[in-house]
């Protein structure tokens, strides 16, 4: 017998023939079938028993109540907190993405220490101890040097526990240097205190207003608590309430609105005094509000009569008279009437002139401290705590001068000025900073003006943050002591400029710690501790918890309870008894302000001649913008008409581009007394000629690579305006111009 | 221990969103990203390869500044009955039998592991409802921990879409089951997009059940093909006869004037 | 060389082996059928074998030993959560209620005190039912509402005094159970296999509404997710 | 050194000019291949396609090789069932023009799947309704008929043939060929159909969209039917082209003009459906379902009027008429035009039904879509060409594909050692130029 | 694509696609099995030893 290659042919089919008979092929083909559905990179989530935990959500500045459904010991999902006051059930679209702020490959890890230059990110891991007694040594020396109001403390939210903190530990080591960011709260703040005399925060029962003119405020896109505002919207759809948008872009706000009346950027204010024009000319003002519960009146009056009739109005506006004198009897007319501003979400706070025009419309119709109107509602106060106790270094440095003017001969009225800081950094006035500690906040990239910011932190020595995401300001720090994330940590959470209740919510831990991080109030503690004195004295508690269980001691039950505390039968004080002014009545007259330099417009910077164009910032509801960054869902949800690849698209008016020679989607330079930009050209009728409105939020330079270096931070472009009659951040946009590229 | 029937009365899932009230937020499409395990990749901004279940369009009027005028139209999956129960687009099309329509849901169901990625049915949906995977889903290291068990996985090159949720009627119908009833509540079987609406835009329910708010609010006219009756309603592509279980509601004129004219909108507008 | 030469020659080769191909007919033959033999063999033998890795559970657990001491049978440690979940394998915190200290003295014992209990760390259970991702199944609907036995779909377990060696397909990952032991698919219990048709099969049998429009059968997303 | 192999009375060029010919275009082939393994490794990523556009070039190209390859069931189906035995002389290049068609249909498919490993679904969790399964199951079949009516031809190499069983099989596979032809008939016409009902059933594009019969859309028979006609055009096409590029005849003008003058009235009556079919479209179904004609042709940069007029008018009506009128047939050179003019348009056939129905928007505030393909795409469509071209080269050298070849150009004696290369007009075709001997 | 898949319905659309299936599957197989077997036996026979 030969095998040959017949042989081999043979044993070949038969082999074959056999091998169709077996499972084998079969089973293989229906395995690799299943095989395709397991690939090792696909995560497959492991099961187990479903649990929730409810808690606020501190990411956005909303403060809602939350869900979240855990699977094990895993956090799956974030969802609208049902019987929560504010939100009820909604959530937000930053809030709903909080799991990937929480497992994200954004969180710092562990403490760490700056390796190489300032914002190279490199870093080298410390422990806790050593990190912690490197940090007390660092504000050791410089106490012991006698100047510790050179260190300054910033943070975003000035209400709560861990601000108040925060200010306990400054005011302790010496320091009256703790601030927080800009914000419209700043602008509120001065203005009840300067018309209604009182030291507290503003409310607006949106809810029973029934015609709303909104000065630029974005209600839908994050101006205040986001969730709220929307479901005040619907409200409003539902019983035929009236909202009047005035801004120069079409934005949400103005697209849900029942009218947008455009207007030149920077010219809100104005506007505002044209309507209190005619409604003084014709007399539709509030009568018993104006002549029994006002003063200064005249000289309101005076000013307003001399400058700011329809006609002048609407050539600075750019509003048509009949518009205005319309809106002004519509406002009269309405029954429960409410006037609001701060741009966009109010992250800028604007010129004081803006605020006081706008809010001496809700007194000329009487709607102050009535359902429907404008309240002044107490500040949220840390009630169980004792006064910190302070040695003579303390109370030498408290005696200082703030480094932003705050409360000084320039700017009495003023709480905080953080947007003065850079500038008076650079003056070396009233004296250098040498430590900076950042709580929550990204000033870096969410404040006007950036380079200006980064010039300041350049000058600072010594930059520590608490920052549990590497974001811009965290980069530039030399130590970092990563907090805890949002998820992982108790903390109080007072609720939102705004809100016409007195409310707190509490935030509590969801998961377990992912990382080798500590709650920021710890890491204060164990910071006082190590530096003694009176300094630890005034913050003794064991740990955060206990600190916060005092501090909340009152309403500690119901917060561990129900999650939220709120005053729900809460009516702010009558007329006869709300002004506790020198008149004791709402003052027109803004404290003796002079009302001509008060209300003039606030010129942009750059006024050359050399641009044509103005370059206006605008707050979209599906970007973060402020201390934290956008996680992947939100960028996720940008629209391609504002994001292509890695270059912003800027909105134009079709005509003002045509002008220039620019089409749909055309690469340009935009470029402003700051700087220049790569940008791409969107062709907007939602936009007043001659603007150019870019995004806030995009551009980051820190984060991840889902948000890392997509556009352009607009904050780079603008810079900061002061408004010279407050000291406020008082920026709207700037001079540009769009070149082609 | 026959049980049949023991499903109860067919149901017909659907929506109504009130785009009167929608503000265009983006909630809901979190929302359904975050509940469904949706993947996301360095760049998101070409948006015809970005999967994103529930998408928000941005509607104009067309007209120059100042009257110019928007409207936001959130767009899931329609959830097609199409001319006689089931003849859904995209499900007669498939050849795989992946997609498929179930009668007593009334959902058009996706099985990721039964599809093999030939693309018919995106090709089939007027809608643009349907993703393929072009990429594998990968999460940054860590953010898989977030990912839903009650969702399967999906695959590179594999069509998925919105399901309505489907996973929550199986989690509510196993909670309903435990305490011995067969049918389910108006509240307990809500899709997420729905839930996390901060405008209440979004409404879910039992179309088929007088006393469910959808029902209410659209009344649609089953025997003709569920065509609304509210005339503030309409459907999306109502002369397809695809028979849509998403209705919407507008009070503009130019909204609804927008909805059947296509040459009526600028093209440079028109877009997510 | 020429191309007739060259032909010439092909052709003398070819009449040389025409003869040869038929006398070694019975030859051919016969390596037909070894190799059909052959691939017989290894398809039905050497293939499963090979398909299949064998794992032990990380420890031993004795079912019938643990039926005696509890009151509700398997409901008693696999039981139903308030939402209607099934919990599955026992999670440590249920075995930690009488193994907080080594019992007895079995090796097993003392492993699982030693290694879990003490470490706090959940013993990872090779589960042999365990269906792919894709697959939903309600426990609540077939045990509570269709008062079916555990026995239906996973056997005797509960009677067995140490568990079975878990096979795990090389290329699909799943439990062999699934499929079932017999490499052909066939089955003569309800508990032989866990495909979709076994599934399917059942539903039939016991009315569930067949509501899909494209199979006449059942919904996908009635065992789907 | 391979002339055992080469048919016997026929020359070939040298070896090394085969071999080189080979060689550029399998670089071709290569490139094609590496980016085909770049789709199956790292996923349809690797193409332009989107959301959008589900279905692109590939599909494109699919459905216009088989509508091209449709020449080998038509002339399979006038050969062997309706008895024009005259067209036996080209039969053998129709069959080879058809398997290589259906294979690059075949292979394109497999790579255009997003799961190539689960393709098999199709056939075992089939969904009989789908348009795409009776695709799959017919383009399958027909693919073994093509096989089985390729093999016999393969079984006819010189060398194959000595073996007694090879000669038998090839012999009685010929005899019972009109078996397998009328099958292949029969499956061509429910796959070509179904081709055309993938776009036809699609209720939700009012641009595909087309009334029934029965169960099939209107596109299921016109494309059957422009299979039919504009298949053997390509044939045509292709056979010139080898004409060309070998210099020599191959088929005699007989069958040539029985071939063009049948496709010319198939055409001819095609185009009159068409026509028919689309003015039914557009003033009756399209507005039935809210759109108007300038819906689908305007607002974009590409998809204008001027499509409609080149596919139906320019490379329909104008080909039919050349091809029918036998005063221009029998021109080769306006033969040629008319062959290209037919298969130009029933490639634009395809694309509309393919690529403009992704384009088109169908909710009022959608976009027209527009896309191009990445080079990954390029190349893997290029790759059957590359193929294509090899498997004519190798079939051409070693089987006896046209029958008249020895007769139409005896063997001289004298070798003529005339070089001829490079003075080719450019075609798809790589030259293999030269008629110079087997042997130096 | 058999009786036994759980897509098969016994209905017309089943019936007469898969039988259409079936049917031209059965003339290409019991075709070539024909023509494979005539070979084999023609072989046998001495058929085809030459040339022609």
């Amino acid at each position: 017998m030969k095998i040959d290659r017949r042989s081999f042919l043979a044993m070949s089919v038969g082999g074959a023939v056999g091998t169709a008979l077996t499972p084998l092929p079969w089973k293989i083909q229906d395995d690799l079938a299943i095989w395709t559905q397991m690939w090792p990179w696909t995560p497959f989530p492991p099961d187990g028993e479903n649990t929730y935990v409810n808690s606020v959500s501190t990411l956005c500045g909303g403060g809602c109540g939350i869900t979240v459904r855990k699977v094990g010991e895993r956090a799956v999902k974030i969802e609208g907190r049902e019987d929560y006051p504010t939100n009820q059930g909604g959530i937000c679209n930053l809030c709903a993405s909080g799991l990937q702020m929480l497992y994200g490959p954004t969180r710092i890890p562990y403490p760490m220490k700056r390796l190489g230059e300032r914002g190279a990110n490199q870093w080298v891991r410390l422990s806790w101890e050593e990190a912690i007694s490197m940090v007390a040594e660092q504000l050791g020396e410089i106490r012991q040097a006698g100047q510790p109001e050179t260190v300054a403390c910033l943070s975003t939210r000035p209400y709560g526990s861990m601000p108040a903190l925060l200010k306990r530990f400054m005011t302790a080591y010496g320091s009256p240097n703790f601030m927080t960011t800009p914000s419209m709260m700043d602008a509120y703040d001065m203005t009840l205190k300067r018309m209604h005399g009182v030291d507290g925060r503003m409310g607006f029962d949106l809810e029973n207003a029934d015609y709303v003119l909104s000065f630029g405020s974005g209600l839908i896109e994050g101006w205040g608590n986001t969730v709220h505002m929307i479901r005040i919207n619907s409200k409003w759809k539902d019983t035929n309430a009236v909202l009047k948008q005035i801004e120069p872009r079409l934005s949400n706000t103005a697209a849900k609105a029942d009218q947008w009346i455009p207007i030149l950027p920077g010219t809100e204010g104005i506007l505002a005094l044209g309507i209190g024009y005619v409604i003084i000319k014709e007399s539709l003002y509030d009568y018993d509000f104006v002549n029994n519960f006002s003063a200064g009146f005249d000289e309101f009056r005076r000013a307003v009569l001399s400058g700011y009739s329809p006609g002048n109005v609407s050539k600075q506006t750019g509003v048509d008279q009949s518009t205005i004198v319309a809106l002004a009897r519509e406002f009269a007319r309405a029954r429960r009437p409410l006037a609001l501003c701060g741009r966009g979400q109010g992250t800028v706070p604007g010129g004081f002139g803006e605020y006081v025009a706008v809010h001496a419309l809700n007194a000329l119709v009487g709607n102050i401290n009535r359902p429907g109107g404008a309240w002044a509602m107490p500040r949220p106060e840390m009630d169980g705590w004792l006064e910190p106790v302070l040695d003579a270094p303390a109370e030498a440095g408290l005696a200082k001068p703030r480094l932003d003017g705050a409360g000084s001969a320039a700017f009495p009225f003023a709480g905080q000025l953080f947007n003065r800081v850079p500038v008076a950094l650079k003056a070396g006035e009233p004296y250098p900073c040498q430590a900076l500690l950042v709580y929550d906040a990204n000033p870096l990239f969410s404040m006007p003006g950036s380079g200006m910011v980064r010039e300041a932190l350049q000058q600072i020595p010594f930059i520590l943050s608490f920052a549990s995401h590497m974001d811009e300001t965290a980069m530039m720090a030399d130590i970092i002591l990563p907090n805890l994330s949002h998820l992982e940590r108790w903390e109080d959470v007072p609720v939102t400029e705004g809100f016409h209740r007195p409310m707190l919510g509490l935030a509590q831990p969801v998961v377990d710690p992912q990382f080798d991080t500590l709650h920021a109030g710890d890491t204060l503690l164990q910071l006082a501790a190590a530096l003694g004195g009176t300094v630890a004295a005034s913050l003794p508690w064991e740990n955060y918890e206990a600190c916060l269980k005092e501090a909340l001691s009152p309403r500690w039950a119901e917060l561990e309870d129900r999650g939220y505390w709120i005053d729900e039968n809460f009516t702010p004080d009558d007329w006869s008894l709300a002004f506790p002014t020198v008149s004791g009545k709402f003052d027109f007259a803004v404290s003796g302000a002079d009302l001509k330099t008060l209300f003039a417009m606030t010129a942009p910077q750059g006024d050359d001649g050399s641009y044509n164009l103005k370059l206006i910032p605008y707050d979209s509801v599906r970007i973060a913008n402020g201390a934290v960054g956008s996680p992947p869902f939100l960028i996720k949800i940008v629209s391609d008409k504002v994001l292509k690849g890695k270059t912003v698209l800027v909105e134009v008016n079709p005509e003002t581009a045509r002008a220039a020679g620019f089409g749909e989607g055309d690469q340009a330079v935009l470029k402003t007394p700051l700087g220049d930009a790569a940008v791409r050209v969107h062709l907007s009728d939602g936009l007043m000629p001659g603007l150019v409105a870019m995004p806030r939020g995009l551009g980051h330079t820190a984060y991840d690579r889902y948000l890392a270096q997509k556009g352009v931070n607009a904050n780079d472009l603008i810079g900061s305006v002061e408004d010279t009659a407050s000291g406020l951040d008082a920026t709207w946009g700037i001079l540009a111009s769009l070149v082609k590229a | 221990m026959k049980h049949s029937g023991n499903f109860g009365k067919p149901k017909r899932y659907g929506m109504v969103i009130d785009l009167d009230k929608c503000t265009g937020c983006g909630a809901c499409m979190v929302a359904c990203m975050a509940e469904n395990n949706v993947p996301f990749k360095e760049d998101e901004s070409k948006k015809l390869d970005s999967i994103s279940w529930l998408q928000v369009y941005r509607l104009t009027n067309g007209k120059p500044y100042p009257d110019a005028e928007v409207c936001y139209l959130p767009r899931p999956c329609q959830h097609c009955a199409g001319k006689h129960e089931g003849h859904s687009p995209c499900v007669s099309v498939c050849p795989a039998t992946a997609t498929d329509y179930d009668q007593q849901t009334g959902i058009v169901s996706q099985i990721y592991t039964r599809c093999f990625g030939c693309r018919y049915c995106m090709g089939a949906c007027p809608y643009h409802a349907r993703h393929f995977n072009w990429w594998d889903p990968v999460w940054p290291k860590g953010m898989e921990k977030y990912l839903n068990p009650d969702v399967s996985a999906r695959m590179r090159g594999i069509v998925e879409k919105c399901n309505f949720c489907f996973q929550r009627y199986q989690k509510a119908t196993e909670k309903a089951h435990a305490e011995g009833r067969r049918d389910l509540e108006e509240n307990e079987y809500q899709t997420a997009c729905t839930q996390a609406c901060p405008a209440g835009a979004i409404i879910f329910g039992d179309l088929n059940n007088p006393k469910h708010a959808v029902h209410q609010i659209a009344k649609p006219n089953l025997k003709k093909g569920g065509q609304p009756q509210n005339p503030k309603a309409f459907r999306l592509l109502e002369e397809l006869e695809t028979n849509t279980k998403v209705y919407y509601l507008s009070s503009k004129q130019w909204v609804q004037d927008a909805i059947h004219k296509p040459h009526l909108l600028d093209q440079k507008e028109a877009h997510h | 060389m020429s191309n007739t030469d060259d032909t010439k020659q092909v052709a003398v080769d070819d009449r040389d082996r025409v003869p040869n191909a038929s006398e070694t007919g019975g030859p051919i033959i016969l390596f037909f059928m070894i190799g059909f033999v052959l691939s017989l063999v290894v398809g039905w033998v050497v293939f499963p074998k090979l398909l299949y890795s064998q794992k032990k559970q990380p420890i031993d657990f004795n079912h019938v030993q643990h039926m005696e001491l509890v009151d509700e049978g398997c409901e008693s440690c696999h039981f139903f959560r308030e939402d209607g979940s099934f919990s599955g394998a026992p999670t440590l915190a249920q075995c930690i209620d009488c193994h907080e200290e080594v019992q007895g003295d079995t090796p097993n014992e003392i492993k699982f005190v030693e290694a879990y209990v003490q470490k706090d760390r959940e013993v990872p259970w090779l589960v042999y039912s365990k269906q792919p991702q894709c697959v939903y199944f309600s426990h609540v609907a077939h045990v509570k509402m269709g008062n079916m036995d555990c026995v239906t779909c996973h056997g005797h377990i509960g009677e067995s005094t140490e568990l079975p060696i878990y096979e795990q397909n090389r290329i699909s990952l799943y439990s062999r159970n699934i499929w079932g032991k017999n490499i052909g698919g066939f089955k003569k219990n309800t508990w032989d296999r866990m495909k979709m048709d076994d599934c399917a099969e059942c539903h039939v049998r016991e009315g569930v509404r067949q509501a899909s429009v494209q199979t006449g059968k059942g919904g996908c997303f009635v065992c789907h997710k | 050194m391979d002339s055992a192999l080469i048919p016997k009375g026929v020359k070939r060029c040298p070896i090394w000019q085969f071999a080189l010919g080979l060689g550029v275009v399998g670089a071709v082939l290569l490139w094609g291949v590496y980016a085909m393994i770049l789709c199956w490794f790292k996923g349809l990523n690797q193409t332009n396609m989107n959301d959008y556009y589900g279905f692109a070039l590939w599909i494109w190209a699919d459905l216009a090789v088989i509508a091209l390859g449709g020449g080998a069931f038509f002339t399979g189906l006038l050969k062997y069932v309706i008895g024009k035995d005259e067209l036996k002389n080209i039969i053998n290049y129709a069959v080879l023009i058809g398997f290589i068609c259906y294979s690059s249909a075949l292979l394109i498919l497999a790579i255009d799947v997003g799961q190539p490993l689960r393709s098999w679904f199709i056939f075992w969790h089939a969904n009989v309704h789908s348009m795409l399964t009776e695709v799959a199951f017919c383009l399958s079949c027909y693919f073994c008929v093509l096989t089985i009516e390729y093999i016999p031809l393969i079984l006819e190499n010189r060398q194959l043939d000595k073996v007694p069983f090879v000669h038998n099989l090839s012999h009685t596979m010929h005899e019972y060929m009109a078996v397998f032809a009328a099958t292949g008939a029969f499956l061509s016409f429910f796959h070509q159909g179904s081709l055309g009902g993938v776009a036809g059933v699609l209720f939700g594009r009012p641009f595909a969209y087309r009334e029934h019969l029965f169960i099939w859309p209107w596109t299921f028979f016109l494309f059957t039917w422009s299979a039919a006609a504009y298949g053997p055009c390509f044939t045509l096409l292709v056979t010139r082209i080898t004409e060309k590029i070998t210099r020599k005849q191959l088929v005699k003008d007989t069958t040539i003009q029985l071939l063009a003058k049948i496709a010319g009235w198939m055409m001819f009556t095609y185009i009159i459906a068409k026509i028919i079919d689309t003015v039914y479209w557009a003033t009756t179904t399209a507005p039935s379902l809210g759109f108007t004609l300038k819906d689908f042709y305007s607002n974009n940069p590409v998809y204008g009027y001027w499509i409609l007029f080149a596919e139906i008018v320019l490379c329909g009506v104008v080909p039919a008429l050349m091809l029918i009128t036998p005063k221009i047939r029998s021109n080769r050179l306006l033969l040629t035009l008319a062959t290209i003019l037919a298969v130009i348009g029933v490639s634009l056939n395809r694309w509309v039904m393919v690529l403009q129905v992704m384009a088109v928007p169908v909710m009022s505030f959608d976009i027209w879509a527009m896309y191009y393909p990445s080079w990954q795409e390029v190349a893997t469509t290029i790759l059957p060409v590359a193929y294509g071209i090899i498997l004519i080269m190798i079939s051409y050298r070693y089987l006896p594909i046209f029958p008249q070849e020895a007769e139409l150009n005896p063997l001289e004696p004298e070798a003529d050692m005339a070089a001829a290369a490079g003075t080719e007009e450019t075609t798809e075709e790589v030259p293999e130029p030269g008629l110079t001997p087997a042997e130096a | 694509m058999f009786p036994f898949n759980f897509e098969w319905m016994w209905d017309m659309s089943h019936i007469v696609f898969m039988g259409g299936l079936w049917y031209a599957l059965g003339i290409l197989g019991a075709g070539m099995t024909f023509c494979v077997v005539k070979a084999i036996l023609d072989t046998a026979n001495g058929k085809g030893g030459h040339h022609h």
